[in-house]
Parts: C-alpha cells; structure tokens; sequence
C-alpha cells in the first residue's frame, strides 16, 4: 500500500527527521487558513495513492493564500481514478541550494535492502536513471546486518553533503523503513538548505502483509481500506486480487499464473479483458461465489469466465454456487472447471445452461467469441 | 532419482492441527508421503491422522531422528518462527506452503537459510511432488505422472496445468518445484536448476515464470555463460498485464523493477531458450527437445 | 575481564532485571549498617574476580547484623590471590520455590551464542553438566538472528515457568549481553519465588578488546586496570599476555604460540616456568625492554629465556635493549634470536657476556640448565 | 598451484597509509605480491611506495577491476567497517591483521562473510604465503621456501618456526595459512583444509593448533570421518599451560570450554593423524609421511 503523502510525513517528524512546515485541508478555506501557519510560498498537493503526481498536474505551486485557496479549489473538485480527491497538502516551498534524491528500497533480486542516492532531486527518479546514470548512487545494504558506517562515507562523497547529516538521516529513514515494513521510503527532493537537510516530498510503501498482521500498522491499513469501493474492499479481506481493467470480460481465477494466463489468451485471441480477480489459494465455492458476485456487480462486465483448477475443491460446490449466481444476476458465464467430483460439477452447470470445457483453450476461444457477439 | 524429496523424505508437519495441516497431512499421506511428526505448541500428545503431534521441533526430532523435511502450515504471524526453529534445529528441507509472510521477515529467514545451509521452498509455495514417490505440498496428485521432466514454476495452478498438459501427451514429470508465489522465496530459478542439473533422471526442465522482478533475466543470463547444460523450455505469464499495477501475487511492482514481459522473454530467448508463447505449445517443445536429446 | 559480582548487580538492574536486596560494603561497621536497608537473613560474598567462589570459602551465611559484622570482619582481612579483599555485599538470602540456572555465551566453536538453561541450580554449573547433563537445556542463537520466540517456548517447558516471565528475562539478558560485548552472562541462582524470577547471583565477563576501545564500558575497564599490580597494569598497556607461574624460569617471546611451546619445552625438559609473558605482533626494541623489566622485577625469576623469531625486527636493536638491562638487573638471560640483522645483534649480546642460539631446542636446554644450578 | 593466493592474486591494502601498512605494503611488493591498490578514507590522490590510494574500496575497485584480494591494517575501531565494505563490494578473500577486534563483531563479519562468499582469514592473522608466488600477510619471508608442505596454523611465529625447520630439512611449503590467535576466526582447520585437500600441489598438512576453543577435536571428528584423504600431522602448543588461564591469544578459557592439551592430542591420535611432541620432530614426521606418500 501507497501510504498518503501526509502520513509518510507524519511517520518522517516521529523518526526525527526534518520536513518543510506544511498543513493538511480538505476545504479552500482550510487551505487558506493553513496559509496562517505555514510561510509563502506554497506547493499544494493532491493526497492522492499515486506515483509521479507532478506529471499528473496534481501538484501546483502559489505565492499567496488567495492563490492557494484558487489552487485548493480546483483541486478539491477534481476526480481522480474516479474518487475525489479529497484531501491537499499545503505545504511551505523551500528554497534550496540544491535538491537531492534518497531511497531505501526492499530489492527482491538481491535479496537486501538497496539505498538509492541521486545529486539530482526533485525530478522523476526513473528518467534520471535513464539520462544520467552516474548521478546515481547504490549501495546494498543486508538485513541482518543493518548499516554500516562506511554507507555515510559514500554517501557524503557522492552527494557532497557533511558525513554526519547525511548519517544522521540515512539511520533515522533506515529505522522508519525497517519499524513499518516499508518496501520503499523515499525522499524526492532532499533539500540543501543552508546546512540542513529537509525531506520535502516522499513516499511509503508499506508491505500489505505486514499491515494486514501488526497492530501498529493498523491506522494506515484501515485508512486505506476505507478508501476503496466495497468490491476492492471486499476483494481484500477475502485475499483476492482484484484489477480493473477496461474491456468487457470478467476474469476469476485460482492463482495469480493461472488468471493472468487465462488474461494473455483472451488477449491474445483478440478478447478484451475488463476485471482481473485471482482468488489466491484455496479455492471453495464460498470464495468463488463471492468473487462472481463482484463482477456481476460490475456494469463494465458483460462476460465472465471462470477458471478453476482446483484438485482439492470439491467441484460440485462450487458448481452450486455459480448456479445459485447467475439466476440472480443474468450475465453469461463460461466456466472451466477441474478438480474433486469435476463430472458431478459439470452436470450440475450444463443443467443450468452454462457452458463447462476441461481444456483451456477451447474454453478461451468460447468467451472470447461470446465477448465479441456481446454475450 | 528425483531431486529435493523422494521416497526416502521423512517429514515433520508444522502446524499440523490446523484445517489445513490436518488435511493436507492426510492427503500427503495418502500419496504415500513418509509423514513421521507433526508439531503444534500445546498440542503434544494428540494425534492428526495417526501422526503423532509434538510441542516442538526438538522434542519431534528427539523422538524421530530420522526426519529430513518440514512442511509449514503456520499462520502468517507465526511462520517465520516456526521457520526459525526448524533451520535452528537442522532440518535439511523446509516447504513454507503459508500466505502473506511479510516480505521483511522473509527476507531474513531465506537470508539465514542459506547461511545454515537449510534449503526453503516458498513462503506461499504449493510444495514440491516428485511423482509416484512423495509429494511435499498441496497440489493436486491427479495433475502429475512420473517421467524426466523438471518444472520449476513461480505459479500453483500454472505448475499443475502444465504437468496436466504434458500427462496428457503422455510426458511425465521428475520433480516439480514451486517456487512461491512472494516476491522473496527461498529457491529461485537458478537455485531450483542446479538440482536438476545434477539428477541423472531429469532430461529437460520447464520454467515457469511471470512479470515482476528479474529472476527470469537473472537465470537467462546465468544460462548464457553456460552455467547450465540441460535444455531448458520457458513460459512466462503475464503478457497483457497493464503496467504498474499488482497482479495477484505477480510481486510489488514498485518502480525501477524492469521485469517486464518483453524483457524477459528477450532475453530468454537471447540465451537459447525456447519460449512457448501458449501453455498448449509446452508439450510440443518438449517433445521436439526430447528428440534431439535423445540424438 | 571478570566483572565484579556487584558491577554485574548494577547492570542487571538496568537491564531491569529482577535482583535480590544488597548492599556494598568495604568495613565490617559498613556491613553490619547495610543490614538496615537489607532484610535478614543474609548471605555475604567477597567481591574478587574468580570462578566457583562458594568452593573458595569466599561466600558465607549471617543470620544477624551481628553475624554479618563477624563474618565481613574476618572476611575483609583475608587476601585472595595476594590482593586484600576490600569489598564484599550483603545481599538478601532470598526465600526460594526452587533455584534454576541460566546463561547466555558466545561459543566460539560453534560461531553462536549459546543459552544453557539448568533447572539445578546454585550449584557449580560444570558439576551438574557432568552428572545431570539432562537438567541442561542448551540452544544456539545466531548473532545476526538474535532471540525468536520459540526459545521462550522451549525454556518455559524445560524450566517449567510461566513463558511471559522467562521472555522477559532472557530479553532483558541478551540485551545486556549484545550492549556490553559480554562472553558470558550467567545467573545461578535464579530463584523461583513465588512467581517472580530474582536473578541472585550474577556473574559476567567482558570482551577485553572491546573494554579497551568502548567508552560505555570505559568504567569496568579502569576499574579493573586500578586493581593489577604495575606489572600487570603495564603489560595490559602494551597488549603483552603476562601470567605469573610457580617456577623460577621467566619466558618472554613474540607470539603466544611461540611463547606457549618455549614454556612446553622448558616443561619437558624438567625446568620450572616461573612466569609467561606473550609480546604479541611488533616485536620492536622497546617492547622487549619493557617486557624484560616487568620479568627482572618478578623476585620468583632467577633467570629469563628470550624467543624472537621477528623477521621483521631489527635483531641489533633488540639486543642494544636486551644489554641496557642486563646491567642493571644482573639475571642471567637467554637468548633465541633470528629476525634481520641476526648476526649483528648476536654480537652485541655476545659481547655483553649473553649467550644466545639460534636453534630453539638448544636454546632451552641451556636455560633449563642454568634455572636447575641457580643461574 | 598453491591456495587462497599466488602470483594472479590482485591485493589492494586496507589502512595503507598507516605505520604497520605503509611498511608491509613495501615488504609484500619487495617479495613480488601484485598490490594494485591501497584504501584510506580521506588519504585518496596519494601514494604509499609506489601504490595509488583511493578514498573507499569502491572507487579502488572501479579504477582496478581486477582487485581479487584485500589485506586489513586498519585498527580494531575502524577494521569491522572495512571488512564489511569489502565483502560487500565483492573481494573473495579478505586478510585480516588488525589485532583486538572485540570477539561480537567479529563473530557478525565472519557469518556474513560466509553468505556472501567472501573468504576472510584472521583476524589477528599473519596472513597468507605461497612461498615463490606471494605473500598476503607480514611474515617474514626468509623463513619460507616452496614445496609440497600445507601449513595451517592458529599461531604466527610457530608457523615461522616451523616452516624454518622444514626449510633446514629441506622441505618447502605449497602454502601456510595463519587462522590468526583471535577465538573466532574466519577460516577454521577444516575450513582451510578444504583447500589443501582440492590443491595438487599439496601432499601433506602441518596442523599447528592450541589450547582453548574445540577446533582441533572437531577437525579430528571430521577426519575420522573420513572428509579429507591427505596426510595430516599435527602439532599442539600448551601442553604446560596452567588451566584457567589466558596464555596470550589462546583464547578466553571460559568454563565449559574444554579444550585441553590432553583432549585435543587423544581425539588427533585417535583419527590417524600424527602428533608431534616437539616441534623439531615435524620435519623426521614430514618426511616419513612423503615416503609412504611416494610409494
């Protein structure tokens, strides 16, 4: 999960590190109040989950409180991946003498934690990369053993910053990354002003296991479910994984390989996929009836084919529950289905006029021809 | 031959008084797994389909010495202890079937794994099955036959769909390997390979992989400088996948992570490696490499 | 370095483990005052840095403040191993449930630290390992790990006490442990009285190297260093190993195991090592001089064996040191010599009336001649 | 042949610019080691005998790819940092001489180095020597010449002892490796012996070992068990040595550690390895052994 930008900044203040005055509103005269605490001139930012929100135009700069609140306005009234963005960081611009770029990252391939260290902040990490390789500091750090002193002394000579601040930082953001699971925290920029070095704009991201399980992950995981459609919220709790995509054919299937798959053929055989829903492990026909019902639910959804490869679930169940669905919903479904009691399964299903295949791409073929007849 | 588990596996069961552990320890059982212990804290002196259960990892090996493996159906907030205690107490072999370990705590133990010499299959793995001798996970038997085909897959359902396909072509599988579904497991491809490289019985070997991270690249370039002699067949999920978002357990994408599909089948290819573009073309290359083994 | 059992108290009780009621005392007036703040019945212990002190005779019982004045009046004029006792606690005789053993140690072997964990108790530890190894429970914990929870489980069932209460404990030790470069922290007695764990006598030894360059540990170190005579204070200043024996020989050579083989020889050959003194890396001229007056100080040392193998070491340096002192102290010296300029330190010690040999075994034979006849 | 290091070994030098490293940095170049490189943290831009200084280890490494080596001067405070900074940029194997590194850390180095791969002798080592090929260390060379002998010592200057009796005998050294005096070390006996037993070159092991710690036992147990086919002979200091005490570096005589003279001899005679009473016995042991060897 994405944390919110104030929330990464909230946890950036309790790990005792140094951000630029900034104030939270949901309203322009919020905004405008927050203008009364905090120093023009400003940069107003959507709080919204998303990477790159400069490029998006959901930041913008004002030299006044007049402005912010102009600013805040236009904002507040926006949608954003459909949901309102309801909430803007008001936040003092800090002159800078230069603007750096630091990150610790979980890197997966190496099996240790990298710090990422750029002289050019403020920009997209990712284009920098491209354009000025050499700008870019890594340095792996192994969990077990934590940092070492010499990361400061690389640190200090790659971006020319005292060895002891930059220490200071890099231990406090390493704490904050470790503490709450972080799978990233990054600070872009990382300003030089004066002496001091003050974490201007950042990201969280939190390890959803871990906020499902730890009591102090709780508030940003509740914030964050509170978020989301009741489809999503519930896709959650059950373990789903559940993606909105834009075409018109609803995909559930039981394991992420399975499903994105059952995806590139459909694809591939010229079919438009509009839903994504793997059902994880353990697939029983509880868990499959409440994934269909989400894409029943979903007006986008003309047609959905369900991909069960089950073995251990019984498939007369869950042929059961697919039945019990579709009299209520009407919307056609192909089904294929293998595993325990698959022919009891497959009578039950063919008497309620869905169709059943045990191959794969017979089955792809039918939906993606259902898809493109509009069912 | 086979590689990781065989006949000769005895296996401990963590967890095994769970819904889970309790029906997966008869359904191993059932395949002719050589289930020795199970352990739950608190629960020593019971018995789970006539498994005796122990409080601990040390009193199960004091009673049964002779266990070389641990299947782990702990719940998330306890695996990685559970995982602790088994590499601590020197078993050789630790299948992590459970979900939704962090990825911190992961990362540690797999660290620390490979320091004790501890081999760990997973977190969020199906297990491993060398047909007609042992299965040490969940998977569905029916889906597996015994033959000279290795299967190293990040994806369950994947791994069975393909050993389906092959059986129905009348190939058989060696070993299958799942990796585990987490963006940090315990095997990776390369690791997972140099079992195969080594077993006499495995001809060919099938990777099974998808978008997110660099495994893939990461074995396609390993392959290239020759590390690996056996004929590998790749297939790799996820070509339509949007970009930027998380599909199911296809792994965090957080920015700066490449593994895109093209990148990986690219390079793949770049180092002699056949990619089958459709699961139903798996059987077909395997037969063609087949052949030319056999040459 | 052992710690005193009072030092080892005070980090205990930071570390905020459980200890008995005790007061530290230097005069039998200060004891028997202690008893005011400690309750009878007492037991009073000799604050000296040594193993199996009960074995000694330097822990006794007092059931009175009177018994207490007694025993601390002929306990504080006792010396231990040529020092005085000057300080001895009065603890608490805690009422006990049962007496457990616990400890944590860095085992070199097996590159882990080690918790042993005995449900015999205030007993010596190496006697119950030898005749009840089954009261013993022993699990290795990685260093780059730390404690998991599962060794609270398996305590909690060997030791049979609450498992919260032990997790605690052995929490609060390993901390204490890892923040003070510990080789061992061991408590034996733990008491089991009523349901808390009082950790009633406490023994811990401190990394050296790492006293020496820590400035939290700085305290225990200077503490220790005030209780050496010179000669040890002085060998400890300049990293030699100096151990006094019984015999009348001294051995100073570069390299314990250099060192250690001229003593076995000397053994072997029938003469009597009176005192080892290890120079360690850097064999330089002014290191043998030092090292050379510390052993012609030593009363007990009649005569005195050199082995340098330097290599590196100016040999005529070495002798120019060796001869500077041989006339003032007038003990026969020996000397095994080989290192650059050879020949020309062989003539400055030659000249001086010192035999010296290039080959170790004739070497020793002539020095154990010489110790056998008295110079 | 030879182990650990020969005439491709590229070293750079850790503490370059120090009193101990400037000088034995000119020591190992007069004996012919190829020192490409020296590190001390703000000292980068200048030269020691000859040698460029960088500020870090991996602008060492950037300006000289071919680095395979390092050798550690830097003092007990600063040598934990270094080492990690060379296992971390890769360096196979890493000397090092630092003397009073508290035992913890060196404890954390050592297990990390063992999951990176990195090779670390010492601390507290004199090094490493191939006589005739190089020397990563600072013993004095004139106390080596080449042959077919291994030594692995725990003590430096009975390592010079002894391979100065060899040389009177006229037997020579593949390669003699000081584990270094400190009770945890990087390389332990079996460790190193691993080496010499893959080495060609090698035909017989000298095992120099003293009181304090389980090492020589547990080398014993293995050979015993039949992990090493070479000669071994061995060679115990401390036979005199009064229990409980600290003789130099022989380690913390902590109770329950039992180490002894006597303990250690038994379980060496008792899997087949040779023990020498004296040190001047090696050689007529040495060549007794060679002869049995040659038939």
């Amino acid at each position: 999960m994405i944390l919110h930008e104030y929330e990464a900044r909230n946890l950036f203040l309790r790990y005792g590190i140094k951000v630029e005055d900034a104030c939270l509103a949901d309203s322009p005269d919020k905004a405008k109040e927050c203008c009364r605490n905090v120093p023009a001139p400003y940069i107003v930012k959507a709080q919204v989950r998303v990477w790159s929100r400069g490029k998006l135009g959901l930041i913008k700069t004002a030299d006044t409180p007049r402005e912010v609140y102009r600013v805040a306005k236009d904002m507040l009234s926006k949608k954003f991946k459909g949901r309102n963005i309801d909430k803007i960081l008001i936040s003092h611009r800090v002159k800078t003498k230069r603007e750096l770029y630091l990150s610790i990252l979980l890197d997966r391939d190496s099996r240790s934690y990298t710090i990422m260290a750029g002289t050019l902040g403020g920009v997209d990490i990712e284009d920098i990369a491209k354009s000025y390789p050499e700008s870019i500091l890594q340095i792996n750090v192994n969990p077990l053993i934590g940092l070492n002193p010499y990361v400061a002394r690389y640190l200090s000579s790659h971006l020319k910053v005292d060895k002891e601040s930059i220490w200071n930082l890099v231990g406090n953001m390493y704490r904050l990354f470790i503490d709450n699971y972080c799978e990233l925290v990054e600070v872009n920029p990382l300003v030089l002003s004066g002496n001091e070095l003050i974490a201007v704009d950042r990201k969280i991201v939190i390890d959803d296991s871990a906020a499902r399980i730890y009591s102090h992950l709780r508030g940003f995981w509740e914030q964050y479910l509170e978020e989301l459609t009741k489809e999503e919220r519930l896709s959650i709790i059950h373990g789903f994984s559940y993606v909105e995509l834009e075409g018109n054919i609803g995909i559930v299937g039981n394991g992420a390989g399975l499903t994105m798959t059952s995806m590139d053929l459909i694809y591939l055989e010229g079919g438009r996929p509009g839903a994504f829903l793997d059902l994880g492990g353990g697939a029983n026909a509880e868990r499959v009836r409440i994934a269909l019902e989400i894409l029943m639910k979903n007006p986008r959804i003309e047609i959905i084919f369900v991909n069960i490869l089950g073995g251990i679930t019984r498939c007369d169940e869950v042929a059961r529950g697919i039945v019990s669905l579709v009299s209520k919903y009407r919307k056609p479904i192909v089904v294929r289905l293998a595993g325990l009691r698959e022919n009891e399964g497959r009578k039950i299903l063919e008497n309620a006029g869905i169709k059943v295949f045990s191959q794969l791409q017979e089955a792809i073929r039918e939906v993606v021809y259902y898809g493109s007849t509009g069912g | 031959m086979a590689v990781l588990v065989d006949s000769n596996t005895k296996v401990v069961v963590q967890g095994i008084t769970g819904r889970e552990g309790s029906f997966h320890t008869s359904e191993m059982l059932k395949y002719g797994t050589n289930i020795v212990a199970g352990v739950t804290p608190g629960k020593g002196g019971t018995k789970v389909a006539g498994i005796p259960v122990y409080n601990s990892i040390r009193e199960a090996i004091t009673a049964h010495p002779e266990i070389t493996a641990s299947i782990v159906f702990v719940p998330a907030e306890y695996a990685s202890d559970a995982i602790y205690e088994s590499i601590d107490e020197g078993i050789n072999l630790i299948v992590v079937v459970t979900e939704h370990i962090p990825v911190h705590e992961t990362l540690r133990f797999v660290i620390y794994s490979k320091y004790r010499e501890s081999i760990i299959v997973g977190p969020n793995t199906p297990g491993v099955i060398s047909p007609g001798k042992a299965k040490v996970g969940i998977m569905p038997a029916r889906y597996f036959t015994p033959g000279t085909i290795g299967i190293i897959s990040r994806s369950g359902t994947l791994m069975y769909e393909v050993s389906w396909q092959l059986a129905k072509h009348g190939l058989g599988v060696s070993t299958a390997i799942g990796l585990g579904g987490d963006p940090v497991t315990g095997l990776n491809f390369i690791e997972a390979m140099e079992f195969f490289e080594e077993d006499d019985e495995t001809e060919v070997v099938i990777l099974i992989g998808e978008i997110g991270g660099k495994q893939e690249e990461i074995f396609a370039k390993a392959y290239l400088r020759g590390k690996f002699s056996k004929p590998v067949i790749a297939f790799i999920a996820g070509r339509s996948a949007p970009p930027g978002k998380k599909m199911g357990h296809a792994g965090a994408i957080i920015m700066r992570e490449q593994g895109t599909f093209t990148s990986k089948v690219k390079s793949l290819l770049n180092s002699g490696i056949l990619v089958a573009e459709k699961l139903s073309d798996i059987p077909k290359l395997v037969g063609k490499v087949l052949k030319s083994v056999k040459m």
